[in-house]
């Protein structure tokens, strides 16, 4: 027993996908994806989506890293157990600066791998896509445009049409098996 | 055992230290000692002192092997039964005591914590030395833990075993072989052969035994009283003639290669705090007050170090140039002894090139009359020291500078005249007591030959040694810290107790015993040396005298001479003009080993020669002439490193030796002298060497001692023909073409016109007073202190400013905590009065727990002296890659100058090294996890890493790592247990002490606390203490080095102090920071040296060689 | 092609991170309590070789610490009394007690018969001195590092009672490592001395408080009174214990 | 005439409208019209096909190589430093060198991929997963050197901010304390980079796998990518930021490895010029690495369409201008030297050039300054055997940069008394030889399981990727 995912359609170029893509936006369905084997220019504007979110999570963790650096650097030399170190102040936002920076980039790093793993869902391993009989050659040379069976919009007919009409080879439901 | 350790008495608390009657020394109680005494102090797991525990049989409770898991081993406390009164655990206690040496006896006042003297002082009740000790006496310490010393008595064994005999030696009862000497004497055919003494109890007793039919000779290794005896036969007195310098009233001396400050005299203690006394410049115009010293020497020696004008001279024309001035002083005093005067330019001619010299010294010596002074080498004969008698006469200085004096101690049979008796079979048992003869007469004596002739043989020697190996028992001797005896200075004014601060390690006998025991005495040594004290001195008491450790008493008799003209007249013999050709060879006692006794002391061994700057070897010393010679003669001796383009350019000197990746290569040589006796040994070019002077040191070299000894330099005893003459002419040198790898800690030797040590002519000084701030980059560059640079020493020292820094610096009132430093600790040290001995290097050794590296180490750069003292030549002109013969000697002890704005704590990435509150760059050995940037980062390079486990293992097997042997434990209870014993994989350096630092101001603070208590009767917050009652008075806390200095060339103190000695010094304007431009803050900072040198003198210049050299570097366009 | 991975594979990331914190978290946790001196230290209860009851001695019949410690005030070191110490007493009360044979065998050593006379054949090592016996062999409980130097006298003549360091030995019949005494808890102290300074006569009285002579009642309250009296004594006496390394590592 | 005229006035607009410029035709990045299915089976089938035997070969001497730094280590610890060559006054030797070494080799990987990224060097997406890949193992021989010569490397957890019963922290002044955030962000931000890079990869190689240990290996290292252009497009983004991210952090973490000469004071270390001098020194060492490692796989795996004679060319290029910039700092020193009249500055700079280490200097100078200096010349650029030659040059001369830098100045530094001579022992030399051995394992196993070329990006660069197709003649 199994229930569908959705209808897949592959295509050969990055023009070709490009225009459809256009196309199915246009057609106003919402729930679709693209899958390419690299990211093609101007594919988020076809698709309607706009800029990406990682850049947040990154400032996020900026700021948490130079403030971290310049917190323990000020407790431990400053506050904690001052010490006279060749007679330099305790404490002074000069002497530690490449903690403070190397903490910033450290925990930026971090806010934008982990940014990008958290809007992308990642990690995944089981997804319905991967039930599609030839999945595997969107990661070489082929595209292929899916669009969810939980789009508003869809109708299996009507889009089975419009997948054809866009040119799309091998237009196919894909079904997700259920235990 | 020692024995009274019943009568107790109450401390009379005016003396600081206490005899040892007062308290008791059992195996419990140091059993117990050695478990509860919680410091150790170590940072490994088994502590040295648990081995020591091994070692002394006793019981201790480790279970578990030392694993530190989440419960640490169980650890017992062992009390002891009966404590000993007298003694707190944890206090130490200090004994006085005395060091034999060959020249007299050393008072010294010993610190012993819970029964193992651990540190030797010097004892200031004895005036002359004034407290200060010398190396030997720092070192001697260690002795007493040798492992290799004779651990008790033996007796030889041979097996011979297919054709090939092999000798054992079998432990027995020291008073078995005692008991057996007892009934040999019964034959009256005994004979003592053994080195000269200051004991008065032995004197008693030599002339007891004497008296029944003993026969007793004297032998010293090195020879250095035999003169006294011939020019006592000369002068017609029965007792050896002894000259006592007195160089405090000193004002010029002229030195006649006599080393009188350095090891090759007597009294060098008391010399060199006299003599320096006179060279002490407080104000810029006492300059011209200092003495000044003339030195001719043939050897390079500090002395010669020290010397205003010094001129190069072999030792066998020391006569002939002393007549030469002796000429020019009876030209002026005595116009009509004609005779006399072409007497003495007959012999005189053969020096004649240094008359210009000659003339104008005489002239100054004659000028100061009644305050100057010739003195003359004890190697030189007895000739010569009469016509300096003389000469002296005629300078009115007898009894002014010098006085002749006829010493108590009648000279003996010598070893030739045992040696003959021996051949008329007039002895059937031969006791060699002390000393070591068989080695030092090695060169003209056939021992295999002697000992077939007597039937009995006892050896009573420290250790199992070359003149053992002739015997068939030996007796081993107690150290003298272990031994009871009554013994006189060399001076002969004074007498001192010798008393035990440990019962006798192992089952060893003094001397006193051995001789006692041989008059079937039954008495105690110490009995025996009570009585002989209550016999010969009867207005003090014996446990005050202990107390005391010196009394006055003189021995001597002023000398007495009526018509010393004649005298003279009949011992001038007309010279032979034939030393002039020859080159010869001077046999000196060596630095490290003295005449050989030493040789196994490994603090002695790495503590680098003061000139030549080596470790663990001696070396045959030649001048550059000769080097050059021997270069020519023999082209690829490699003795003479190749010029390279920086030596050409003059931008740094040569190196004067073949440095193979840091190595000193040396190339061996074989030297020959009459009679065919020869040597092997490494060369090593010394400037300020007489041209035609070799010197070879006596007491290295030994074959069998020890196994930190044992492959330490080379003999040159074989050279001797007999025993007193040490001036030989060489017959021939040529290298063997082999080479040996000497360990020099200093590669380079010159200052390469650095503004490091600071000199300027007391002329100078006393016109332009600052000259040692105008020297250097900081005296041309912005003010350190900013704009507080003319702010107070006080003010600077507590509040460390920092100019015009626009942050907020800490200073050391440490506002962030309650705690702030009520002292503000600093040294200053007047390289005037450097002598070089090297004494405070030892000292600090001693008090520090510095490990020895050994040789291989050393010559990998990793020698651990926390002080060490740097040696510069400098020259009048150098011309490119020339090794100068004519060099100043300039001298610098260097340890952690505790810097206050320190380069190498605020590199270190734990906090391991920070400043405390009261300016002590401090270093937390527990905390350190070794990066070694500090070190790299210290200017000075005066930290020292732990690249093994120096104190846990054998040095010869350090990189077996864990699987090499461990350290011997026995040296371990010599260790000091108020310093940490460092582990590998530390840094460490010179802590000012911080040891005695914190005992002093917790002693002060009880001390405080207990009197307000008494005084007020209060004991809560209405008890008043003020900040003043708190600190440490002045000159109370003496680093080791400050302690031992002879001339109290170093001073310690509190910098916030304004009137403490330290502040006084550095308000000179002599003083000056090294390096002062890298704003480092130095605390210790140094005091310009002046030297006095005669305007007259051809060799005059008008400023020492090394401020000229950095003048040229300094200004180019001015040269 | 398929899936590689089932379906419930998709949750176990997040879980994993999840247990994987946790675990970390529990690791320092139990680093912090199990593997530090509070917990490796604070506790240790060695039997003696004699069951000498402190609580008994220094509590009900109130001996002076000093009484047996002797040297606590005069050297770095607090020293274990020697068996002539106990003895004193000993000699007397519990005179032939099974429990003291260990310190009289310690005392008497050579004296076998005890009588304070050394006969001949008693001279076993013939130096003529009556040698004492074998030690008592105590099991050491408070040891400070070797490169730790902890000196008693300062600390005891300057106001710091026994009980800071060691607990309340006087309620102790069987004494146990009482405070951590790390760095940290030395540290604490030297920068906050007014908590612990009291008058010299109480130091050895470990019982005392601030409170024993007023009238506060609640803690807090006594600790603010300790502290009004603690800080006019360090301000009085001058105090001021070094932060610094060369206080206590030489 | 008039009707020429009246053509220009009634021009119509529309057309201007349709001119577009000229497109300009540069070297194709991947030659030979590949499509796209073949890049994904050449990088693939390196990973899928039979283990090479020479693969086993390198990999088993590279292990033995390795080994020795493991006895040398061993030996170190169990004994003490001493047995290096280290000594007063040269207290840092061979390890401190290695590891600036190291460190320096370790920055072109993050160069080619962040900063050439940043300038829109299309150029660099064959090459910069390989010198990734070396970057992060580089970084981690480099971590050896600095953890290892500490002496008493059990305590080496003082170095990091972690509480304890000791209450005492870490000094936050110190170089070598800011060596530990600089370089332990730097490993770990470069093998972030280097791994995000590569998941998309991975997952093509998950969906091609036919064993099932590829499967799931591959299947839990890509995460459960599915080239999903909403992936692409958060990837994209966190690439941009991650290269954004790094080119700061390559230029502050051999800026602060310098610093620890710079901020001491020793005469010859006490230099402004450092950081720009090392950074330079850094890139230009890499660039040396990335020729000497890829130079070989081109020819083994046959990548010469991927890694083009341009790629080459360009390399040859940055190696030369480092090279000159280096050559320049050298210059630069001296100058100062003899400018700021400090007499202690001046000797060390005389003698580091004519002291007891002069062949080092030269060593050092000729390799540096003049090698490079052939890469003018195109026909040596083209002559890849030459161009490896000097690459190896590069390396080594590099190594004796950082051995004149940390040796000679303290060899002869301020007082003349503590001057000395420094040598290794045969534990440094095989300790450091070791490293080779333990870089190249890695290495191989990286050429042999990962993807040692991005994909997706080389497909970007590909004129199949342009949805316009305007390249797609």
């Amino acid at each position: 027993m199994d229930i569908k995912y959705g209808i897949s359609a592959t295509f050969n170029s990055a023009k070709d996908i490009y225009e459809a893509a256009g196309e199915v936006r246009k057609a106003g369905y919402t729930n679709w994806e693209c899958f390419t084997p690299m990211p093609i220019h101007g594919l988020d504007a076809q698709m309607g989506l706009g800029r990406s979110k990682v850049p947040c999570f990154t400032l996020a963790g900026g700021i948490t890293g130079f403030f971290t650096g310049m917190l323990i650097v000020w407790y431990m030399n400053e506050f904690d157990y001052p010490l006279i170190v060749g007679g330099k102040p305790y404490f002074s936002p000069i002497y530690p600066f490449p903690v403070f920076y190397e903490l910033t980039i450290l925990f930026a790093a971090f806010g934008t791998l982990f940014g990008m793993f958290f809007l992308n869902r990642l990690p995944r391993h089981n997804h319905p896509v991967f039930e599609h009989p030839n999945f595997g050659r969107t990661g070489d040379d082929k595209f292929m445009v899916v669009i969810e069976v939980d789009d508003p919009k869809f109708d299996e007919q009507e889009t089975t049409e419009l997948l054809r009409g866009l040119g799309g080879k091998s237009v196919s439901v894909i079904r997700e098996p259920i235990e | 055992m020692i024995q009274e350790n019943k009568d107790t008495t109450a401390d009379s608390g005016k003396m600081y230290w206490k005899s040892l009657n007062d308290y008791s020394e059992s195996p419990q109680f140091r059993t117990w000692v050695e478990n509860e005494f919680p410091n150790g102090a170590s940072l490994f797991e088994d502590t040295q002192r648990r081995s020591f525990m091994k070692l002394m049989a006793a019981s201790f409770g480790l279970a578990g092997l030392g694993f530190s898991g989440c419960r640490r081993p169980e650890h017992e406390i062992l009390p002891y039964g009966k404590s000993p009164e007298e003694l707190i655990p944890g206090v130490p206690n200090y004994y006085a005591t005395a060091m034999p040496t060959s020249a007299g006896y050393l008072p010294l006042i010993v610190e012993s914590h819970e029964g193992r003297p651990t540190k030797i002082e010097g004892n200031p009740s004895y005036v002359p030395f004034g407290g200060s000790t010398d190396i030997y006496a720092q070192a001697s310490v260690l002795n007493l833990y040798d492992p290799d010393r004779a651990q008790g008595s033996f007796q030889k064994e041979q097996k011979t075993l297919a054709g090939k005999t092999s000798t054992r030696w079998k432990k027995i009862q020291s008073d078995l072989i005692l008991s057996k000497l007892v009934d040999w004497s019964g034959s009256g055919k005994v004979a003592i052969l053994a080195d000269s003494s200051y004991s008065l109890a032995r004197q008693e007793l030599v002339s007891e035994l004497k008296s029944k039919g003993v026969i007793w000779a004297e032998f010293d290794s090195v020879d250095s009283i035999s003169f006294e005896s011939e020019l006592a036969a000369k002068l017609d007195s029965k007792k050896p003639v002894r000259a006592i310098p007195k160089l405090k009233n000193a004002s010029r001396v002229l030195s006649l290669d006599c080393d009188f400050m350095g090891n090759r005299e007597p009294y060098s203690l008391a010399n060199s705090r006299n003599f320096m006394s006179g060279r002490k410049v407080n104000k810029p115009k006492d300059a011209l007050k200092m003495n000044r010293l003339y030195s001719v020497e043939a050897d390079m020696t500090i002395t010669g170090g020290v010397a205003d004008h010094r001129l190069r001279l072999e030792s066998s024309r020391m006569k002939s140039f002393l007549c030469l001035l002796g000429a020019e002083i009876l030209k002026t005093k005595t116009k009509n002894d004609t005779a006399l005067i072409d007497k003495f330019s007959d012999i005189g001619k053969d020096t004649s090139e240094h008359l210009n010299w000659a003339r104008i010294c005489a002239k100054d010596l004659l000028y100061t009359n009644g305050k100057s002074l010739i003195l003359a080498g004890n190697h030189l004969d007895a000739e010569t020291h009469l016509i300096v008698y003389f000469l002296n006469g005629l300078l009115g200085s007898l009894d002014k500078t010098v006085s002749y004096v006829t010493q108590p101690f009648s000279s003996n049979t010598g070893i030739q005249d045992l040696v003959s008796s021996i051949n008329d079979g007039k002895v059937d048992t031969l006791v060699m007591l002390g000393g070591n003869p068989v080695h030092a007469t090695s060169g003209f004596l056939d021992w295999e030959d002697i000992s077939q002739k007597v039937e009995n043989t006892i050896r009573i020697g420290f250790s199992i040694d070359e003149s053992s190996q002739f015997c068939d028992y030996h007796l081993g001797c107690s150290h003298y810290l272990e031994s009871w005896d009554l013994g006189l200075t060399w001076d002969c004014t004074s007498i001192i107790p010798i008393q035990p601060l440990i019962a006798p390690l192992f089952d060893t006998k003094s001397d006193i015993e051995c001789l006692l025991s041989l008059l079937s005495d039954s008495r105690s040594s110490h009995d025996y040396v009570q009585s002989l004290f209550d016999k010969c001195e009867a207005s003090i008491i014996f446990k005050d005298f202990l107390r005391l450790g010196v009394l006055k008493k003189d021995y001597t008799n002023k000398l007495k001479v009526d018509d010393l003209k004649s005298i003279l007249h009949e011992n001038l013999k007309p010279s032979v003009l034939e030393a002039n050709s020859k080159s010869e060879v001077l046999l000196v006692p060596d630095f490290h080993a003295l005449d050989g006794s030493f040789i196994n002391n490994g603090w002695m061994q790495e503590c680098p020669h003061p000139i030549t700057k080596l470790t663990w070897d001696n070396a045959l010393l030649i001048s550059p002439k000769m080097a050059k010679e021997l270069e020519s003669k023999f082209p690829d001796i490699g003795l003479l490193p190749k010029p390279t383009l920086l030596n050409q350019t003059g931008e740094i000197a040569p190196d004067n030796a073949v440095f193979d990746n840091g190595y000193q290569k040396s190339p061996v040589v074989e030297l020959s002298v009459a009679g065919g006796k020869k040597i092997a040994a490494p060369l090593y070019v010394q400037p300020g060497l007489a041209d035609k002077t070799v010197v070879a040191s006596l007491g290295m070299g030994r074959k069998n001692t020890g196994r930190v000894g044992c492959e330490a330099g080379f003999d040159s005893y074989p050279l001797l023909s007999n025993q007193d003459t040490r001036v030989l002419p060489v017959l021939e040198i040529k290298p063997t073409g082999s080479y040996k790898i000497l360990a020099n800690t200093q590669e380079h030797w010159s200052m390469e016109g650095r503004a490091i040590i600071r000199e300027a002519n007391a002329e100078k000084y006393s016109k332009n007073q600052d000259f040692a701030t105008q020297m250097g980059a900081e005296s041309h560059s912005p003010p350190i202190w900013g704009r507080d640079q003319d702010t107070d020493l006080a003010f600077k020292s507590t509040t460390t400013p920092r100019g015009n820094s626009s942050y907020e610096h800490p200073d050391h009132t440490y506002e962030k905590s309650e705690t702030h430093g009520i002292h503000q600790w600093g040294m200053a040290i007047d390289l005037n009065q450097c002598t070089g001995c090297s004494a405070c290097v030892v000292a600090c050794q001693s008090e520090n727990n510095i490990p020895i590296v050994g040789k291989d180490q050393v010559l990998r750069g990793r020698e651990m002296h926390w002080m060490r003292l740097d040696r510069y030549y400098s020259s009048a002109e150098r011309n490119g890659d020339e090794i100068p013969s004519d060099v100043q000697v300039s001298f610098q002890g260097v340890s952690c100058m505790h810097c206050e704005t320190a380069p190498c704590e605020s590199v270190c990435p734990v906090n391991a090294t920070v400043h405390d509150e009261e300016g002590l760059n401090a270093m937390a050995y527990n905390r350190c996890v070794g990066t070694r940037y500090c070190a790299n980062n210290c200017p000075y390079k005066v930290r020292r890493f732990n690249f093994f486990d120096w104190n846990k293992r054998d040095i010869n097997q350090l990189y077996q790592g864990p699987l090499g042997d461990k350290n011997d434990s026995l040296p371990a209870m010599g260790k000091n247990p108020d310093v940490t014993v460092r582990m590998r994989g530390v840094m460490e350096k010179c802590t000012y002490c911080v040891q005695r630092i914190q005992e002093a101001k917790i002693r002060v603070k009880v001390k405080a606390q207990r009197t307000a208590n008494l005084a007020t009767g209060n004991d809560g917050a209405d008890l008043k203490l003020n900040t003043q009652d708190l600190k440490v008075p002045d000159g109370t806390i003496r680093p080791a080095c400050q302690q031992v200095c002879p001339s109290d060339g170093v001073a310690f103190g509190d910098l916030s102090d304004p009137n403490s000695r330290v502040s006084q010094l550095k308000s000179d304007p002599r003083d000056y920071a090294v390096l002062g431009y890298l704003n480092t803050r130095p605390r210790t900072s140094y005091l310009a040296k002046v030297r006095n040198p005669n305007p007259a003198m051809p060799d005059f210049s008008d400023s020492p060689h090394s401020y000229r050299e950095y003048h040229d570097k300094a200004y180019p366009s001015h040269h | 092609m398929k899936n590689i991975f089932p379906r419930w594979i998709n949750t176990v990331p997040i879980k994993l991170i999840l247990s994987f914190g946790l675990l970390g978290g529990g690791i320092v946790a139990g680093i912090t309590y199990y593997a530090t001196p509070k917990y490796t230290r604070v506790g240790y209860q060695p039997t003696q070789p004699v069951p000498y009851d402190h609580s008994f001695h220094a509590g009900q019949l109130g001996l002076d610490c000093r009484y047996c410690h002797h040297g606590v005030e005069k050297s770095s070191h607090s020293n274990i009394p020697s068996a002539n110490v106990c003895m004193s007493c000993h000699k007397n009360v519990k005179a032939n007690s099974p429990l003291l044979e260990v310190v009289r065998q310690s005392y008497y050593g050579e004296d076998k018969d005890r009588d304070g006379q050394l006969s001949e054949n008693e001279d076993l090592n013939g130096d003529g001195v009556i040698t004492a016996g074998p030690s008592v062999p105590w099991v050491r409980i408070h040891k400070a590092p070797d490169y730790v130097y902890f000196n008693h006298a300062i600390h005891v003549n300057r106001g710091i009672s026994c009980v800071e360091c060691h607990g309340r030995i006087d309620q102790m019949e069987v004494v146990h490592h009482a405070k951590h005494l790390s760095m940290s808890f030395c540290l604490e102290c030297h920068r906050n001395p007014e908590k612990a300074l009291r008058p010299n006569s109480e130091v050895t009285n470990l019982a005392w408080t601030i409170a024993s002579g007023s009238h506060s009642v609640s803690q807090s309250e006594v600790d603010l009174e300790q502290i009004h009296a603690g800080l006019e004594i360090k301000e009085n006496w001058g105090i001021n214990p070094p932060l610094s390394c060369t206080g206590c590592h030489r | 005439m008039s009707t020429v005229k009246t053509a220009s006035d009634q021009a119509d607009p529309a057309i201007l409208g349709k001119i577009k410029p000229a497109p300009w035709i540069d070297k194709p990045l991947v030659e030979n019209k590949r499509n796209l299915h073949w890049v994904t089976e050449k990088i693939c089938g390196i990973v899928e096909r039979k283990t090479p035997v020479w693969w086993w070969w390198c990999f088993i001497l590279a292990l033995c190589i390795a080994s020795f730094t493991g006895m040398g280590l061993v030996y170190l610890v169990s004994t003490g430093v001493g047995v290096w060559g280290n000594s007063n006054p040269v207290n840092w030797g061979w390890a401190i060198v290695n590891f600036v070494f190291w460190i320096g080799i370790g920055h072109a990987g993050t160069l080619i991929s962040a900063v050439l990224c940043l300038l829109k060097q299309k150029w660099r997406t064959s090459i910069n997963r390989a010198s990734e890949a070396m970057t992060v193992f580089a970084v981690l021989c480099a971590g050896i050197f600095p953890l290892f010569h500490v002496g008493r490397v059990w305590f080496a957890w003082w170095l990091f901010p972690i509480p304890n019963s000791n209450a005492i922290w870490p000094q936050f002044r110190s170089p070598l304390e800011w060596d530990v955030f600089a370089v332990s962000t730097y490993a770990t931000v470069s093998i972030l980079f280097w791994y995000m890079g590569m998941i998309p990869d991975l997952a093509v190689i998950r969906d091609r796998a036919k064993e099932t240990w590829r499967k799931y290996f591959y299947g839990v290292l890509s995460m459960g990518w599915r080239n999903a252009n909403n992936h692409w497009r958060n990837f994209e983004m966190a690439y941009l930021l991650l290269a954004g991210l790094s080119t700061p952090l390559v230029l502050s973490v051999h800026t602060i490895v310098s610093f620890d000469f710079a901020v001491a004071n020793l005469p010859g270390w006490h230099t402004t010029i450092f950081p720009p001098y090392f950074v330079a020194g850094a890139i230009f060492s890499g660039f040396g690495m990335v020729l000497t490692l890829l130079l070989p796989l081109r020819s083994l795996f046959g990548l010469h369409d991927l890694i083009t004679q341009g790629h080459i060319d360009n390399i040859c290029k940055i190696t030369l201008a480092t090279g000159t910039m280096v050559g320049y700092a050298y210059s630069m020193e001296f100058f100062i030297a003899w400018y700021g009249a400090n007499s202690y500055e001046s000797f060390a700079f005389i003698n580091r050039a004519f002291g007891n280490y002069w062949w080092a200097y030269w060593i050092m100078v000729s390799c540096n300054v003049i090698s490079p200096q052939l890469f003018w010349f195109k026909k040596i650029r083209d002559n890849t055997p030459l161009v490896w030659i000097i690459s190896i040059f590069v390396n080594i001369g590099m190594w004796f940069e950082r051995f004149v830098i940390a040796n000679t100045t303290l060899s002869r530094d301020f007082l003349p008394s503590s001057w000395g001579y420094y040598s290794p022992t045969i534990v440094d030399i095989f300790t450091f030889a070791g490293t080779f051995g333990f870089f190249s394992v890695l290495f191989l196993l990286f050429i042999r399981f990962l993807p040692l070329m991005p994909m997706a990006e080389v497909k970007m660069v590909m004129p199949q990727a342009d949805p316009h197709g305007s390249k797609n003649h």
